[in-house]
């Protein structure tokens, strides 16, 4: 350490303090999320509404955490719930459980169950933690608290984050587009040699 | 002392309740600038730009358990955060900000002290007591070994803190700070002949101030939180108070010594309070910017520095500027002595690759 | 003159204390009480007489005093490390 | 006798009495730092205040601190404990204490100050230091204190750790002292 790095790293935070923050104020603008965000699941339709879902509980039982439970029943012939022979006539899925790994979404053999963006699930009781088929399908907006909430209101359930686009997967969701694309994070270390000005954003 | 006791009462009053002030928002600046050294916002939530923060704070520390530990002195530890709190605060009333009569017919300070320095030097030596007293009343070992080291570390920068007032002194032939600024007028800034001692003073008064490279009293690190610990809600409140006060004395004084106080030179118009107010805005953005970027010295580090390079530093610039005053030289000998220490600074600052080891460690 | 008369108590006060202390360390403390008092009777002499000079010896007092708490305050860690007290009762070992 | 003089007279003599007195030897410390600024408080009044300043930097803010780390070094904030080894030195000090204040008093009773005593110029450094520095006056005294400091200073040095400055004697070191916490 001499007093010229002193004097340079003096330097290095003067230049820091004229750079624009990292920081997103979140709960005032949108979190921007990447496209393959582990969030809440989604049930997924096909496209002429039937459910994907067959009831198979392949889900529940590649469910490290046990989160999920699964309760089959025949399909009505005539007025078909889902695309199988069978269809989830409960499917529950307890958010204080699950673990967000994803191991599901990778078992569903119809791609039902996927794992969609919203987050903001924070609640008061236990109960309100286990989603049902109601709050997982696939044209439900929002979590069970934000949804409790804009009953309350009547405004609308404001999603509190962004995508750049959405997974293909995730048939019929509309997620917010991010507005601004913020800069690509500079690929870390291009140049290895220079040691000593790695000052870029940490982003 | 032109003034009443009544108005002296008065603008006593007045200077506490505007440092408290300052150091509730100093607190917020200083976290809203430390924020954007690291690329953050800072708080902004509790009001307008999170002006009302501070407010929050103060609410909040007030309101909290005060908590007392069982086996602590309760005398002592309830004494040592008001020692601290006191002997900050009283510190601040003799810079002067404007000239007389400047501050609606007053003098725009609270006292006028013919041995101005001396009573500074005074004040900021009876502040290690709060330190050194809250941690031995804690009864905990953190807090003692805490105290007892910021407290040691706080006495050796006392000596090279005075020390390099010395120069200053000699050379204006008064201890007043009135005197020190009207000299000033007469004969350009302090800084220029005395460029070494303003660089020691600033040092030392860091330390006195306990910021960043010698913050030793907090190193919450290794010692949890050093002498303050034990201490909770309004207690530990007053000695951030402390704290801050003496940041905001010191970047008070390192103008009044040394950059003129509150006069500019000619060109410029002189505005009672204005420059005085920007100068210490410009000495606690360098504190701040300062914390932002160094490391805490280790406690060897800092001891070593203190009496090792600082002392000695400021002992040869006093038996300098001594021996130039006693020759009867004229101020252009010191001002040569004082660029060549500039460009001594600056040889070493610039020689060699920034990794490379030099003989000189620590902050300049 | 009220400060001569207080410096003669506060003497009087220290050599009390200086008789009766037990720890080696309150005792120094009872000392030092009776150097200030001396002090403060020298600068009240000083201030009664006008004549500075008072003002200068009790600048040497201090000073002194400053040399003697070091020296002396080497002495009570020196003799606590060999004996583990600061009681001034149990260093009998310098009688004959 | 004005009320300020009665002030810091009570004030003093409270202070000094609770160094006597204190049961705690940080108490002690305290009450003595007390006793320090007050007294600087005084000089301040008498016009000696560079002396005043001088008494707050040296004696409240160096000599007692040092008096504090040696009483936390040691642990000794509380050992005066135990049976009184010497029961009758009690009264017999009082009585000289107050055999001593008494004959203080009477002698500094028949003080006779003179009417107009020249003015001391507020005590100021810049009227000290020419009586100071001048050889015909305080100049050699000066010059014996300074150095009597410096030894002073080296002689702490040795007490405190003589490996340091020469090599031990007896072979063996002494054992290293706890620091630490009170008990």
């Amino acid at each position: 350490m001499s007093i010229a790095a002193l004097a340079q790293s003096l330097g290095i935070t003067l230049k820091a303090l004229f750079t624009r923050p990292v920081t997103i104020p979140y709960p005032d603008a949108p979190v921007a999320l990447k496209p393959r965000f582990h969030g809440r699941h989604v049930l997924t339709r096909h496209p002429g509404g039937l459910e994907k879902c067959i009831g198979c509980s392949l889900c529940a039982a590649a469910c490290p955490a046990y989160a999920i439970y699964v309760e089959a029943a025949e399909n009505d012939p005539a007025n078909p719930t889902s695309a199988g022979e069978r269809y989830a006539k409960v499917y529950e899925i307890n958010m204080l459980r699950c673990i967000f790994c994803g191991l599901c979404e990778e078992a569903c053999p119809t791609g039902a169950v996927v794992m969609g963006y919203e987050f903001e699930m924070a609640d008061y009781r236990y109960s309100d933690f286990v989603y049902g088929k109601e709050d997982l399908l696939v044209e439900v907006q929002g979590t069970k608290p934000q949804r409790r909430e804009s009953t309350y209101t009547g405004r609308e359930v404001k999603p509190g984050y962004a995508v750049p686009y959405a997974r293909v997967e995730l048939e019929g969701v509309n997620p917010p587009k991010a507005r601004v694309e913020r800069a690509a994070p500079k690929p870390w270390r291009d140049n290895p040699v220079d040691d000593d000005h790695h000052e870029g954003g940490h982003s | 002392m032109t003034d009443s006791l009544l108005a002296a009462g008065v603008k006593a009053f007045l200077v506490v309740f505007g440092l408290l002030t300052a150091f509730a928002y100093m607190t917020l600046v200083e976290r809203r600038l430390l924020a954007r050294f690291q690329v953050r916002l800072g708080p902004n939530r509790v009001g307008p730009l999170g002006l009302f923060q501070p407010l929050a704070d103060a609410i909040k520390s007030i309101f909290k358990e005060d908590l007392v530990v069982s086996k602590a002195d309760r005398l002592v530890f309830l004494l040592a955060p008001i020692i601290s709190i006191t002997f900050a605060l009283v510190g601040f009333g003799l810079i002067p900000f404007g000239p007389k009569h400047a501050f609606f017919g007053w003098d725009p300070w609270v006292i006028n002290l013919d041995v101005g320095i001396l009573y500074l030097f005074a004040v900021s030596e009876m502040a290690v007591y709060g330190i050194f007293l809250a941690g031995w009343a804690s009864n905990s070992k953190y807090s003692l070994l805490g105290s007892l080291r910021s407290s040691a570390a706080l006495i050796s920068y006392e000596l090279s803190l005075g020390m390099s007032l010395l120069a200053p002194a000699l050379l204006v032939g008064s201890l007043n700070l009135q005197d020190i600024v009207a000299w000033q007028e007469n004969n350009g800034w302090l800084i220029l002949p005395l460029f070494p001692a303003f660089a020691l003073f600033f040092i030392s008064s860091m330390a006195e101030a306990a910021r960043t490279p010698f913050d030793l009293p907090e190193a919450e690190q290794e010692l949890v939180g050093g002498y303050n610990t034990e201490y909770s809600s309004i207690k530990w409140a007053l000695f951030q108070m402390a704290e801050y006060v003496h940041l905001i004395t010191a970047s008070a004084l390192i103008p009044t010594i040394f950059l003129g106080g509150w006069r500019m030179p000619g060109f410029l118009p002189d505005i009672p309070f204005l420059w005085m107010f920007l100068k210490m805005a410009l000495f606690l953005f360098v504190f701040i910017w300062i914390r932002a970027t160094w490391f805490r010295l280790r406690y060897d580090q800092l001891m070593r520095f203190g009496w090792g390079r600082l002392l000695p530093a400021a002992l040869i610039w006093f038996l300098l500027s001594a021996l130039v005053v006693a020759a009867g030289a004229s101020i252009s000998v010191l001002n040569w002595f004082s660029l060549a220490s500039v460009l001594v600074l600056l040889a070493v600052l610039l020689s060699g690759p920034a990794r490379q080891k030099t003989a000189k460690g620590g902050a300049a | 003159m009220t400060y001569l008369v207080v410096s003669a108590l506060l003497f009087a006060l220290g050599a009390y204390g200086a008789l009766t202390r037990r720890t080696a360390i309150l005792v120094f403390l009872s000392v030092e009480l009776m150097l200030n008092a001396a002090n403060l009777s020298l600068i009240t002499f000083s201030r009664l007489l006008g004549v500075l000079d008072g003002q200068v010896v009790a600048l040497f007092v201090i000073a002194i005093a400053a040399a003697e708490v070091a020296v002396g305050l080497g002495l009570i860690i020196a003799i606590f490390r060999r004996r583990e007290t600061t009681s001034v009762d149990e260093l009998r070992s310098l009688r004959g | 006798m004005s009320f300020w003089e009665v002030v810091s007279a009570v004030l003093l003599l409270a202070t000094a009495l609770g160094v006597v007195r204190a049961q705690n030897a940080v108490h002690a410390a305290l009450s003595l730092i007390a006793n320090f600024l007050v007294v600087a408080a005084v000089y301040a009044g008498l016009e000696a205040r560079f002396v005043a300043m001088t008494q707050v930097i040296v004696y409240a803010g160096a000599i007692v601190v040092l008096f504090l780390f040696v009483i936390m070094l040691l642990s000794a904030a509380r050992s005066e404990a135990g049976p009184d080894p010497l029961p009758g030195l009690q009264p017999l000090a009082l009585l000289g204490g107050v055999s001593l204040a008494a004959v203080l008093v009477y002698a500094v009773s028949r003080f006779q100050a003179p009417a107009n005593p020249a003015s001391l110029q507020g005590g100021l450094p810049q009227a000290l230091g020419p009586l100071l520095y001048q050889p015909e006056r305080w100049m050699y005294a000066v010059l014996l204190v300074g150095f009597l400091l410096l030894v002073a200073t080296v002689a702490a040095m040795l007490l405190v750790e003589p490996e340091r400055i020469a090599p031990p004697l007896s072979g063996k070191r002494p054992q290293d002292q706890q620091e630490g916490a009170r008990p």
